[in-house]
């Protein structure tokens, strides 16, 4: 899995292209981590390049949220394909998560 | 009826990933189906690598994929000790963020992904059988 | 002149379409006025769809950056077009503007 | 050569514009020139309706375009009173944004996107004729 990331002053966007399997999990976590360790809690994922999530890749989104809104920061999701949203419904977790269509709107409104 | 054994690793998942899919196509699924099937298998294969073999490398996953009337029956196999998925406790969800513990929702999602999931163990090996309905 | 205005958290997007002459400064002008009016003061120009800007609209945008900054905000511009992009840096007036090329750069930079 | 003449108001400028970019483009002008040409003459027209004729709808405004060896020749016409482009100051550039003040833009710009400007008056009219070389 290939992830970039981008500071911005309001926020950090993260964008992961590919699998967040059992596989890239840990790598997206690391690149969370290697953000919140800077101090900073504000996170966008973008999520347009990602293909899948399985229950591993959003165990670490759901840590993530916790740390961050322990820092007054917060996880917000955009661009989410239509197979792994409904995924995400269907456990209940998209409560968790402020998720926007557009990257404008999430880095806008985080 | 297409077959494939891939080495209990994390990233044999990509490739079977892309195994089921392009069955999951034949089969004639639509985006939705073939995305729950992907999911489902997913998240067994993991299940067979870290709670089955206990680690990574520890031995194989067949899968079996097969387009039946009603859908795709895919079969799972592996070499790993049995275990008793009826002892699972359910996943806790629709708590408040701090309560999420981070745990159990794997086999959830392969009972809600799939139409039909039936765990066999046998001296033999283990076989998880699935049916997505089309 | 069709101009449209989203209101995000941390600032106002303001998105007109087309061309920004004598004719279409005024309600440019009207469109900025309306935002400051409610004491927001983070504008970010999207001008993605700004075929031209003649003077009468650079002094709009001059004037609303002077009252942004008066009060703690800024006017930032997005996607110029490269004419356009042109004539304002052989003006020098590129300098009054922190210009993004995207869109998620600007709005997470204001 | 082509001709048009608008009405003297600001939403004719964006018929001016076409007018102006389709002999632009017929001149082999590139994108660059042929932007240079709109500003230069949106400009040019926007001073005829504001300072020449001092209003909307108070004249008319006459636009020749030709073709010309060295690129596209552009004549503006019009029959307001006639003014001194000599006697006008220079705007204030790169100077802090507290100082701008908002004037003096249009003939800076014109002057900038155009290889050859100049302004003549007689009683039966005014006529500028810009020059933009290929
Ligand atoms: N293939 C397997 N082999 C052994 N135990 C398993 C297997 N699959 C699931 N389990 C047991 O079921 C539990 C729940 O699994 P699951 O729902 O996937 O969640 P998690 O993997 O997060 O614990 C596991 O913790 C494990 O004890
Ligand atoms: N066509 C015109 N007729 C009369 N006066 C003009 C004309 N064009 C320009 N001027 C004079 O030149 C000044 C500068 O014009 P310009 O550079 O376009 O800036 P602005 O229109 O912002 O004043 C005008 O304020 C006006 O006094």
């Amino acid at each position: 899995m290939e992830i970039t990331t981008t500071e911005y002053k309001n926020c950090d966007v993260i964008h992961p292209i590919g699998r967040v399997d059992s596989a890239g999990a840990p790598q997206l976590e690391a690149a969370i981590n290697a953000v919140t360790q800077l101090g900073r809690h504000k996170i966008v994922l973008d999520m347009s390049e990602v293909t899948f999530v399985s229950s591993a890749g959003w165990w670490v989104l759901i840590g993530a949220q916790k740390n961050c809104k322990k820092h007054r920061g917060e996880v917000v999701l955009a661009c989410i394909e239509t197979g792994i949203r409904a995924s995400l419904k269907l456990v209940g977790m998209d409560d968790y998560f402020r998720i926007y269509d557009e990257m404008t709107a999430a880095v806008g409104n985080i | 009826m297409t077959s494939a054994v891939f080495p209990g690793r994390y990233t044999s998942l990509e490739s079977i990933s892309e195994f089921v899919i392009q069955a999951a196509q034949h089969a004639g699924l639509d985006d939705a189906a073939v995305y729950a099937v992907q999911l489902a298998v997913d998240e067994a294969a993991t299940n067979i690598i870290e709670h089955g073999y206990g680690g990574e490398d520890l031995g194989e996953i067949g899968c079996q994929c097969e387009i039946v009337a009603e859908g795709l029956r895919i079969r799972l196999e592996d070499h790993a000790p049995p275990f008793d998925p009826q002892a699972v406790a359910q996943p806790v969800l629709n708590v408040p963020l701090e309560d999420v513990r981070p745990r159990g929702l794997g086999l959830f999602f392969i009972h809600k992904m799939m139409d039909e999931v039936q765990f066999d163990f046998s001296p033999e090996g283990n076989t998880l059988t699935m049916l997505k309905r089309r």
